[in-house]
């Protein structure tokens, strides 16, 4: 590992004593933090721990309650996102923010286009955006629909928007979250690159690994005060679990009991356009089986389909031997499928309503309960709440209000907590923290132990590798290769995502 | 002139019906002639719409006026109202249009509307003579007095003078020149329009003069543009009925009947045919602002 | 396994909701009250009352349907058509509970109309009910052939009649706000109603039957206008053209968008709806009462609006 | 480095815009030519031109600003200003130069008013302009006092004249609508409104200046209104009660929507609104035409309006 770090380098961004709170209570406390140029600073923490808060105070977001921010020596009073800019500091923030009905290279250049006189030169903006995703090592066509995209092509777009527009910062809040391995080193190849040309460089994930293999300098925040700081090298992982979550954290794949013979999940011949060409799979109950291919977005449609949200062209979905309806989501939930979506934003949670109203919104309506009882609900929710360790400022705030993690923690509670017969995973662990991770990864074990058929798509390897029975490797729509787990490593696990067979 | 008319000054409300040139008049009109007999006008506007009258003449009884003038949007939307106002002891005048059964309101100034129609049609049919004609009307809204006037207008014509179009011009002025000009594309042959107040006439006077026809406006109100219209030929003849004195003889004849004194409970507003020939005869048709 | 520290947030401040609204209106009336004996006047606030019984109506199934996405612009083309229709009923001597039962399934079915547009063809509420409220003024012309159609006292028990000296319409627009109250906050169907304005897909995926629902909710909106037009009818005793319509929609839309319901979905009280009913309603009220000229009253009126829009803001905008 | 995957989308159908729009205008049009000489009359044509292009200069205007996620319901009442108090100004004596500045620049004033509003108080667009909407409605008839004021011939070379055999206003309508166009597609404070329209925050967070666009876009609106207004005025030679306010709006917002241009932003084009305004002002007039009486024509309109509105996404609605 290379490291930049001298000590008489002088900071590009100094955070003195910051404490923020949301409704009188605290998302940080006295958080102080020296970022360097040519350093990658790498801040880490439980879900809700203040991180992206940090980083929304410093790009100009939200304004601190107390305490200095200084940006190359000068004092920042009430920064705002457009000050944030011009002193050099570009943000990709944990939610994927574009607009989603422009093209990708629109939003490239979003707020500089390129224009000669009042008018834009759109040659000029397809190219430099194109050279921007090219720089990246990215193929994702300039011209498409941003709303259009995947979240993890969205991720890319992003980032490639804010390593053109330069500056002395770059702040990457859980970029790599839902990223295949491949597109995530891209992410790590690129920041190494903006490190090395001098670039200081604020990096969050949860992935442990990553960071320790990326970072020089590391701060850790536990409920928003800083419980450790230093170098990258003066830390392991088990030192870096405990200062996050306070006790060490195993994740071990369990001994399950042996799978039934009887088939929970059944697709046959399924047809939808160019993504899937009668694809087949069966799940067996009690079994977790990871649908793996290049693409990424197969799978997406695969759940679509599944969970009825989109009618396939052709062949057949069965539940426990139950034939479901094409594009009939009622029948797709009585039959006991649950469909954790990969897109919490646009297919998980509902805005507005509270924790509690989103934790139990499938249940009740499960149950067709007529009347809504709201002490009622707040029990019900509570040992759901509890379970997937939901933390919240507030009693039972609207769930845009939680961290990203937490709100991963919402919808799987939602969903998970609905005795499930089959359940499609679609990233559960996105933007979850180690201790929730492993937590959730016992949580899907126990379901398979209990008879439930799992099928899992997950960007991370070690997910795959620590969930999965079986992977199933999807190319061009149709099922191309199959292994046990236990047959093979995660090296190549990662060759077989990436391109053809073993 | 603050000329005391007794130690007993009366409380009027005046509830107009709506926003357009016509009401304006009225209103200064009743204004203008409260001011001289020294009664107290509280006055409203219902906006064409029925249920804001109601609201008006509900606001107008809660504060207790000594008599009501009401120029209503609709004359048979007003049988609750009156009803109402009876209960409450307060006597309502009306004016323009009255309802069928008259024995509840203290009186009225009425417009004969299809007898303004008529002496339009009259026009027409002696201006035409035995020619063969083609006639067009451009109506106001839907309602009871554009069908009175329209009904009055056709139902008096003479069987050689057709009638080609009838269409809505809203009594808006913008819309009536759309409606012309369509009118006349359709029909270019078009020799008279009769359009039911002047306001519209002028909308269609535009639109017929930029088609480059000369079409014969017959149309009513009397103000002194519709006046001076005439006056130069833009119009061939309009039917006099002064806002003014409608809005006059109201306030008069209330304040008389509510003081048991002896006035025409249904009174007439004066109308006359008014061509080029007889502009002097034309009353006043609203008072200055 | 250690507790994941659940930070407990201090009790909240008993903040009113709507206060800045609630001001405005506190303000006029006791401004009013200063200006005029007659605001005061128990007869003065009973007309106050029966004139906004039935924008109340409208305004609180309006809130119900923006808080599911929706919008129906042709809620007063509905009153219009109803009461239209109504009255020839009468008026031709068939018997009030079959005009009654008429009139409301016609609404009914212009509200399932718009809600099948609307569910099946994916046409923005707005644009689909501009539409429909065109056409309904014209059927409503064409059902009274454009003259006035009285009904002499057929309903008048209904619109002038008044029960422990409070007016009928009065206790019928405050049953059904307190129902369509109970509906939103107590009922999965309601709760459902917030769900699909907040996000209709996550909405479907949870199992809630997107699109019966809106189907049922842009009914209730057609129910709720037919209510509302027989009670203006009863109240008018007569239909004539300009009934109902545009304006009325009007009025109805802008009570319930100061009352803070979001055009977008997913945010709305029945309690803002009526606060914003009883502005609208109390300002007209003052406005004719402070004897204001009715061109400075249009202008009033859109002041009063404007500062209430902005003062019920400033209070929600929480400072970050 | 395998790259990540790209998604190739299917070559583009060479798809027609609006091509659902565009069969019901001409199936209209050859309805009406079937039906009646008079439809394809040279003059007849000029005429829907000439009747249509002050709806278009609002439309135009308020194309651009919804796409930029605003409203103006307040336009048509801003024409109604603007006509008043040029055509008092003209009736004085004034110059028409000064006339002209004076009333474009009240329009412009009264858009930047309802910019400054909708964005520094967060009041939604829609509510802020529906209140200064009621407002200057009220203004225009106390500018006028409540009569007509005639112009005389004072703009009679705008509003009857003509050039090479088309109107002039027909010209000035064309002009604005290319250039709000050319705006639109090639300028980036055309490219900034979409930006806007589809995320606020994330236009402002990629440094566009949203305030200061969004003022000028309302104050833009403003003075399209004023255009407007001079227009109409130039064509009626009067200014009198009614002269546009809500109806007027009503229709430009009918046309802008039914061109598909979205009410939540982010999407619209200058040709879908072009589509909007000339179905209504050919429906307007075929309805003229062919002697509809006036209650069918409203009832011919909104089913026009609705038929329009599905095919307009029927077609659109592509399977992804
Ligand atoms: N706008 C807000 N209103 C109220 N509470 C908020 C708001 N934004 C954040 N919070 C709270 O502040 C705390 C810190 O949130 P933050 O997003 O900084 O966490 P995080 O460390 O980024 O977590 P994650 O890893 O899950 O993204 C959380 O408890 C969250 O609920
Ligand atoms: N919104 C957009 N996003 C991305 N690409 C676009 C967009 N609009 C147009 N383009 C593409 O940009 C290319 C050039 O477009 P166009 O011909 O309009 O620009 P131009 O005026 O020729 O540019 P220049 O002035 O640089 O020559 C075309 O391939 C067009 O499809
Ligand atoms: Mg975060
Ligand atoms: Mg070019």
């Amino acid at each position: 590992m290379t490291t930049a770090v001298t000590t008489a380098m002088t900071t590009v961004i100094r955070v003195d004593r910051i404490t923020k709170s949301f409704g009188g209570a605290a998302a940080l406390t006295d958080v102080s933090v020296d970022f360097f140029p040519g350093e990658v600073h790498a801040l880490m923490g439980m879900n809700g721990a203040g991180k992206s808060t940090l980083v929304q105070i410093l790009s100009g977001a939200l304004n601190p309650d107390s305490g200095t921010l200084e940006v190359g020596g000068l004092v920042q009073n009430q920064l705002n996102p457009r000050q944030a800019r011009k002193v050099g500091i570009s943000t990709v923030p944990q939610r994927r923010e574009l607009v989603m009905s422009l093209t990708v290279a629109e939003n490239i250049m979003l707020g500089q286009l390129p224009t000669s006189g009042a008018m834009v030169r759109w040659h000029s903006v397809r190219e430099t955006a194109q050279e921007a995703l090219r720089a990246l090592g990215i193929t994702i066509d300039a011209d498409a629909i941003a709303g259009d995209l995947t979240v993890a092509e969205q991720t890319m777009v992003e980032v490639a928007r804010e390593v053109r527009r330069g500056g002395k910062v770059l702040i990457l809040d859980e970029p790599t979250a839902c990223l295949g391995p491949e597109a995530a080193q891209q992410i790590r190849d690129l920041v190494l690159r903006l490190r090395d040309s001098g670039v200081a460089i604020l990096f969050i994930s949860h992935h442990i690994s990553e960071v320790l293999h990326l970072a020089d300098r590391i701060t850790v925040l536990r409920d928003g005060r800083v419980t450790w700081a230093g170098l990258a090298t003066e830390t392991d992982e088990k030192g870096l679990v405990r200062d996050m979550v306070g006790r060490d954290v195993v994740s071990r794949r369990p001994v399950r009991p042996a799978r039934s013979n009887e088939v929970g999940l059944s697709v046959r011949g399924l047809c939808d356009g160019r993504f899937l060409d009668c694809f087949d799979i069966d799940v067996r109950r009690g079994e977790i089986v990871a649908v793996l291919g290049p693409a990424g977005d197969a799978q997406s449609r695969l759940f679509d389909l599944l969970s009825g949200r989109r009618r396939f062209d052709g062949g057949q979905v069965s539940v426990a031997g139950k034939k479901l309806k094409n594009g009939k989501i009622t029948d797709s939930l009585a039959s006991g499928l649950r469909c954790v979506t990969g897109d919490r934003r646009r297919l998980g949670l509902i805005p507005g309503l509270t924790i509690d109203e989103n934790v139990m919104l499938a249940q009740d309506r499960l149950d067709k309960r007529r009347i809504h009882r709201w002490s009622l609900l707040t029990r019900r929710a509570k040992p759901l709440r509890e379970r997937y360790r939901v933390v919240s400022l507030a009693e039972n705030p609207p769930v845009e209000q939680l961290s990203g993690g937490n709100q991963q923690k919402v919808l799987l509670a939602k969903w998970l907590g609905t005795a499930p017969s089959a359940v499609l995973l679609e990233d559960p662990t996105n933007g979850v923290d180690v201790s929730a991770m492993a937590e959730i990864h016992s949580l899907v074990d126990r379901l398979a132990g209990e008879g439930v058929a799992v099928l899992l798509a997950s960007s991370s390897a070690e997910e795959v590798m620590r969930l999965a029975d079986r992977v199933v490797v999807v190319r061009d729509g149709r099922r191309i290769a199959e292994y046990q787990v236990d047959r093979i490593t995660r090296d190549e696990l990662i060759a077989t995502t990436l391109g053809g067979a073993l | 002139g603050e000329e005391a008319s007794g130690s007993d000054s009366v409380t009027l409300g005046f509830v107009n019906g709506a926003n357009t040139e016509f009401h304006t008049c009225l209103q200064r009109a009743v204004e203008a002639e409260a001011k001289t007999e020294g009664a107290e006008l509280i006055t409203a506007n219902s906006k064409q719409d029925p249920g804001t009258e109601l609201n008006n003449i509900e606001d107008m009884i809660s504060r207790n006026v000594d008599a009501l003038i009401v120029q209503t949007v609709n004359v048979d939307a007003l049988k609750n109202d009156i009803t109402k106002a009876k209960s409450a002891g307060i006597p309502i005048f009306l004016t323009s249009v009255i309802t069928s059964d008259t024995s509840d309101i203290l009186g009225a100034v009425v417009v004969d509307l299809k007898q303004v129609g008529a002496l339009d049609a009259g026009y027409v049919a002696k201006d035409a003579g035995d020619a063969q004609v083609e006639a067009g009307i451009i109506a106001g809204a839907p309602g009871a007095a554009s069908d009175l006037l329209v009904g009055g207008f056709s139902d008096a014509l003479p069987p050689n003078v057709s009638v080609v179009a009838n269409q809505p011009g809203m009594f808006n002025r913008a819309k009536a020149q759309d409606v012309a000009e369509n009118m006349i594309q359709a029909h270019p042959s078009l020799q008279y329009a009769f359009v039911a107040n002047e306001e519209m006439a002028f909308g269609a006077l535009q639109a017929f003069q930029a088609a480059g026809k000369n079409v014969k406006i017959v149309t009513t109100n009397g103000t002194d543009e519709g006046l001076a219209a005439v006056k130069d030929g833009r119009f061939a003849a309009t039917v006099a009925n002064s806002a003014t004195v409608t809005g006059q003889l109201a306030v008069k004849n209330a304040i008389t009947l509510l003081n048991k004194g002896t006035a025409e409970r249904i009174a007439n507003t004066p109308i006359k045919l008014i061509t080029k020939d007889n502009l002097a005869d034309a009353p006043q048709y609203c008072l200055e602002g | 396994m250690s507790a994941v520290a659940t930070l407990t947030r201090p009790v909240r401040v008993g903040k009113i909701p709507h206060a800045g609204l609630l001001l405005v209106l506190v303000g006029i009336i006791v401004f009013a009250s200063v200006r005029t004996d007659s605001f005061l006047n128990t007869n003065n606030l009973l007309n106050v009352a029966r004139q906004v019984s039935v924008v109340a109506v409208i305004a609180a199934g309006l809130t119900l349907l923006m808080v599911a996405g929706g919008m129906d612009f042709s809620m007063g083309g509905n009153v219009a058509v109803t009461t239209a229709v109504a009255a020839q009923m009468l008026s031709h001597g068939y018997a009030t509970w079959l005009t009654l039962v008429t009139a409301i399934g016609l609404s009914i079915a212009v509200g399932l109309v718009n809600g099948a547009v609307v569910t099946f063809t994916n046409v923005a509420p707005f644009v689909a009910t501009l539409a429909t409220a065109t056409l309904l003024d014209g059927v409503a012309l064409l059902v009274i052939n454009g003259m006035s159609i009285s009904i002499d006292e057929h309903l008048s028990g209904l619109g002038s009649g008044t029960t422990f000296g409070l007016p009928n319409l009065v206790f019928v627009a405050a049953a059904v706000l307190a129902v369509v109250a109970f509906v939103m906050r107590y009922t999965s169907f309601g709760r459902d109603a917030f769900a699909i304005g907040g996000n209709e897909d996550v909405a479907r995926l949870s199992g809630i039957t997107v699109s019966r629902d809106k189907l049922v909710l842009y009914g209730l909106a057609g129910a709720l206008s037919g209510l509302a037009g027989i009670m203006l009818l009863s109240r008018l005793a007569a239909s004539s053209p300009g009934t109902g319509g545009l304006q009325l929609q009007l009025t109805a839309v802008a009570a319930v968008v100061i009352g803070g319901t979001s055009l977008a979905g997913g945010k709305g009280t029945i309690g803002g709806t009526i606060l914003g009913v009883l502005l609208l309603g109390v300002v007209a009220n003052v406005l004719n009462l402070l004897q204001i000229s009715s061109y400075y009253q249009q202008i009033s009126v859109g002041a009063v609006l404007l500062i209430a829009a902005i003062a019920n803001l400033l209070q929600s905008s929480r400072k970050r």
